[in-house]
């Protein structure tokens, strides 16, 4: 959180075309504190408080990159994007195009995103596969202070539609060394966080903490190699790939439901580049295809440690 | 330039002033001395409700919840307006309607603290749940309504949201085919002056929201909604000429969201306390209290008696509430379909 | 085309709480004449012009089904569909569940769905993976005139919100026994239009023309089998992975952008309940992640029988 | 009930009325002849241009195309009000905008003709392509508009709409954005009665369009979009407004639709011919030649050269249009990204 917070701030600084907008992110410093300060410091025409209208901030933000502003967008909470999938399927991803190169759309739409935060109805949801589903924009899914520095600000900086999916469970929840420096990392990037050699653990966001979490509770059993998704579109498929061929094995997890999740499109891209290698079908653990349940049930929904386990026994004794 | 724009203006509608004097008394609804009291108490169990609410929350019992602080007068005096069998399309900061309506508080209670047989519709009556992407419930409202017409019903929906909720699409969407379709809706905007940090002013640069009405051709009626006697009578009459057939009926209560957005939130940072005291003495149970202390139909041992009866009825609540067996974790998978499809079959053997 | 119509007009005609509703379907027929005739039968209070609204005209569906309608909406043409999917994710699918079963949402959404009939920008996109993400919600995808009626009845009955994508190429391209009487096809239904043994071709909606062009054009020099998914959620499982296990060999065939799309699904599935049957990886043929071109180019797009034999050949000689 | 609703009333702006006569002579713009005469012949261009795509339709040239016959006033009228480097936010009946802007004919029926090149927009011209999903441009250029106040540029943005468009969620948030930033935008409304087969009064039950912008706090103005003086004069004044900085204005241009909606539809389904014949005597066309006769600045020989020119012109661009080279399937993977991402590389390479 104070690691976005920080991007947001280097890059105003720097550069005086970025500005916010969203619900409540001026005085109130968004319902997060994400933006805390910012209004405090750069005023009300570069941190903005939108009417409460969705589609109008997307959509208001298409016609602002269009005329050489850079808008970092906020939606509130991700059950509160879909409104916006029209204007990003239709027009930010299409506006290089239709205007034959003449015009082009560098937003980016900060998404505090997935669930485990014990908050109301539609405060919790996953929803990167319908955005990795559209032409012409961007996905990226820090899962860390450190990486969602570097990549909010190559984000910002992108001079297309980019998607920022900022996993809200861990605004507080992870403590790591945040650099003051600026430094960027690159839209087309997945990390391998842990090197092994018997299973690929594969996730994004919120869920490279849990299954870090499960891995350490196999105690060493099996060799595990964990890949961060760090950007979703474009994928970095070869880390991926690579990863599945050494180890033959597979687990994806993903908090959103399950069928036409991104876990889907990365089992293709397995079978079509590394069918040979597997010794056993690749296992999701996922979201249920339910509505997020209010959170008295929600730790049920989310994977968690024991079922990232279970599926790691599965595919190790396949 | 020539005369070429539309400038009109609108009045606020008062009946009960904030002395709890009636400044209008051509408009002073026929009500019976029991139908103010039934005003008053449940305004006093609306405020008692919500009061334990926040302490269940500041416990750990309950959590993200809206208070009502300061809105019973929009949210009781404009239910009271309704038959039993017409409809109610609510949003999240509802809970004097909902009880209002008869549904039971522990349930209230349970949905607050994230369980969802809380929300559980009370039988007999025809009330969506709670909604909470703002806006959105609206245009539901006005296809029950629709429905209603279709269907040669002569019931009614009410239709609850906020001043954040006019600058949504399914507002405007809602708004113009209820104007087309002349449906019987009345569309109950509680203007709290606040969408969490954002004031009305930021929200739209109209000068009154009733006035957004007039773009889809019906009429917009700004009214104190403070003031319980001006809700009812307005809603009432709204509901009347729904019921006719006449169409739909945009009302702005014009109010104040005492508390915090929620208990997730913290207005001081961005309003300023001053605007909060003068609020305060708008109080819509004060009021009332009043003006039924100068009616004689108020007492000490009443007012005792009022907000003791409240605070059983709440606290049997509570009981109940923490009483409740838990929920089964299979039960998420109930209700998303009227059958489980093979796949959620699956999912839930997988999860068994 | 004719089929839906007489679909609509045979559902109508039983049951009065069944109404359509839509840009232009009234008088005008709609804009593809699929409402033919029934305003004229039924009247201004069942067939009925609304603004032009698609948020509205999704949402006050939802309400005119809680209160007992049975309301079959119809979108123009699929890519203005996109503004209906909050409404469908956020309320069409929860209604159920969020009232703890006292409403649900009977309504049917009819979209003209894909390319190929030479028309504007944003009338010939395929949409259909939206919609399968969406939990609470079924898609059903016919792909010719008879299972359109079928499927068409089925869904207007059907307890939950339905999507129906109408494959628009075929509207009139496709001539078929139609019969009068009404029948019912279930929502759960995949079909295997022709058997074969080396490999197993799956398509729905306006693709399995395509695929049928396709295999003739082999003259049996492969035997294929071809399944048409008439309904993707819930989806026949049983008769895609029967099939992939008798063959071993699998081309998919979508329209849809490829990454994420429904054949991204499809090859999990298969990876997890056939993987131990595959002789190659499946292959997919699909649009790709651009926007659909204008009709100029839109064929070079949309899979076409030189591509999916391609893909035949691909994994027929691996 | 008490005075609490509002009905002002709209009145429609007229300079130039349908014998060719001034009817408001104070209002009438400063023009000169040539500016007049170059009104005219731009209608006239803007019609034989029309008129060509509809043949290069019916010959299958071209494909789906949206005729203007009938809007050239409103079309014209309000683009000459601009500067040069103001912006321009179109639909997709615009294309006596893109004629008057200056872009090259023979683009425009690339464009119809399913060829995106076409939409290439003219270097020196700030204008977006054409826009199909209905309502949804008019929030660009309330952004456009709010870049130009955040750069503290003169510039103003000018975004055009048909009636149906006011029914759309995208509308509604646009303009309240438009209200409460107080963007230099204008918003131009042509209503031309209908929306494909829907008629301007199922469309929404507001008495006016223009009315509308009354919700969102600032001006609407009622205009005969068949008055090239009235539209232009409006235009001009709303346009200064927003350049002063007094913000948004939202302007109705009442006209009329003569031909189908676009050639893949058959008005005659569903509108009386009768009320077709009607609009024919308000012509925007014939309406400025009698002006210009009684004025002493039209003639016979005036009249021959200004149509031969334009079929001259539009003969030329269809020429150009039809020796374009054809577009390579490669291009489809063109403007997609700045840089190509390697899925996209592969499924290219996949391509080849
Ligand atoms: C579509 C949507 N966007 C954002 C939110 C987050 N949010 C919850 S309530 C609220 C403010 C609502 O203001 P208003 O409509 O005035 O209602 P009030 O809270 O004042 O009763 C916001 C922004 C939401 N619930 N739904
Ligand atoms: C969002 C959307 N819905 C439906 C359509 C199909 N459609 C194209 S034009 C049109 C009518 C537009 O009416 P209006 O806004 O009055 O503009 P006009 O065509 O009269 O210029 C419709 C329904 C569309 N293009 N976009
Ligand atoms: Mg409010
Ligand atoms: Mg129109």
């Amino acid at each position: 959180m104070q690691a976005i917070n920080l991007a947001l701030k280097q890059e105003m600084e720097k550069d005086e075309t970025v500005i916010i907008l969203g619900e409540d992110v001026g005085k109130n410093g968004g319902v997060f504190r994400v933006t805390e300060g910012l209004w405090q410091q750069f005023g009300d025409n570069r941190v903005i408080d939108t009417p409460l209208a969705e589609v109008g901030i997307i959509s208001v933000s298409i016609g602002l990159a269009i005329a050489g502003m850079k808008p970092v967008a906020e939606v509130q909470f991700d059950g509160f994007s879909l409104p916006m999938l029209d204007q990003l399927y239709n027009h930010a991803g299409r506006m290089r195009k239709r205007s034959q190169g003449r015009w082009h759309v560098p937003l980016t739409l900060r998404v505090p995103h997935g669930g485990g935060i014990r908050a109301l109805e539609h405060h919790s949801e996953s929803v990167e596969a319908f955005f990795t589903h559209i032409p012409g924009i961007k996905v990226v899914t820090p899962s860390g202070p450190y990486n969602a520095k570097g990549l909010l600000i190559s984000s910002i900086r992108d001079p297309d539609p980019v998607v920022f999916l900022e996993p809200k469970r861990i605004y507080r929840a992870i403590k790591e060394e945040v650099p003051e420096e600026e430094y960027t990392i690159p839209l087309l990037n997945s990390q391998v966080v842990q090197e092994g050699s018997d299973v690929t653990v594969i996730g994004w966001g919120a869920m490279i903490k849990t299954i870090k979490e499960a891995v350490e509770q196999l105690q060493g059993k099996y060799s595990v190699e964990i890949v961060d998704l760090l950007t979703l579109y474009p994928l970095d498929e070869k880390t991926v790939i690579d990863s599945v061929k050494k180890t033959g094995r597979c687990v994806i997890v993903q908090e959103a439901p399950k069928t036409c999740g991104f876990a889907a499109e990365l089992i293709a891209r397995i079978n079509e580049k590394a069918l040979l290698s597997l010794e056993a079908p690749v296992q999701r653990v996922t979201g249920y295809d339910i509505p997020v349940p209010l959170p008295k049930l929600e730790n049920y929904y989310i994977p968690d440690v024991t079922r990232i386990n279970k599926a790691i026994e599965n595919v190790m004794s396949f | 330039m020539p005369k070429r724009e539309v400038k009109p203006k609108l009045e606020m509608f008062q009946i009960l002033n904030e002395d709890g004097k009636i400044v209008n008394t051509r408009e002073m609804p026929q009500l019976k001395n029991e139908d103010i009291k039934r005003m008053y108490e449940l305004m006093v169990l609306s405020r008692v409700f919500d009061d334990v609410a926040l302490k269940l929350q500041r416990e750990g019992r309950i959590l993200t919840y809206a208070s009502l602080l300061g809105q019973e007068a929009s949210q009781i005096g404009s239910v009271l307006a309704l038959q039993k069998d017409d409809w109610i399309v609510p949003s999240f900061r509802e809970n004097g309607v909902f009880i209002t309506l008869g549904f039971p508080m522990e349930g209230l209670y349970q949905y607050w603290a994230g369980d969802e047989r809380g929300m559980k519709i009370l039988e007999g009556r025809n009330a969506l749940p709670v909604a909470i992407p703002v806006g959105t419930q609206v245009p539901h409202a006005v296809g029950i309504a629709w429905a209603m017409k279709l269907q040669g019903r002569k019931n009614v929906v009410v239709t609850y949201f906020g001043d954040g909720a006019t600058s949504k699409g399914d507002f405007h969407e809602g708004m113009n085919f209820a104007g087309v379709f002349k449906v019987p809706c009345v569309f109950i905007c509680q203007n709290n002056q606040w969408a969490i940090s954002v004031p009305r002013s930021r929200q739209t640069a109209s000068e009154t929201l009733a006035q957004k009405a007039f773009a889809y051709g019906f009429d917009g009626i700004l009214v104190d909604g403070n003031d319980v006697f001006a809700v009812f009578k307005v809603t009432k009459d709204a509901v009347e000429k729904a019921r006719a057939g006449k169409g739909p009926t945009f009302i702005e209560c014009y109010t104040y969201r005492m508390e915090n957005h929620t208990t997730a939130d913290d207005w001081k940072r961005y309003r300023d306390p001053r605007e909060v005291e003068e609020w305060k003495k708008k109080d819509p149970i004060d009021r009332l209290k009043k003006y039924m202390e100068g009616e004689g139909i108020w007492s000490e041992d009443y007012e005792k008696e009022v907000w003791d009866s409240a605070k059983a009825k709440v606290n049997e609540a509570v009981k109940k509430f923490e009483s409740v067996p838990p929920l089964m974790p299979l039960d998420m998978f109930e209700y998303v379909y009227a059958e489980l499809p093979p796949e959620l079959e699956e999912q839930r053997k997988d999860f068994e």
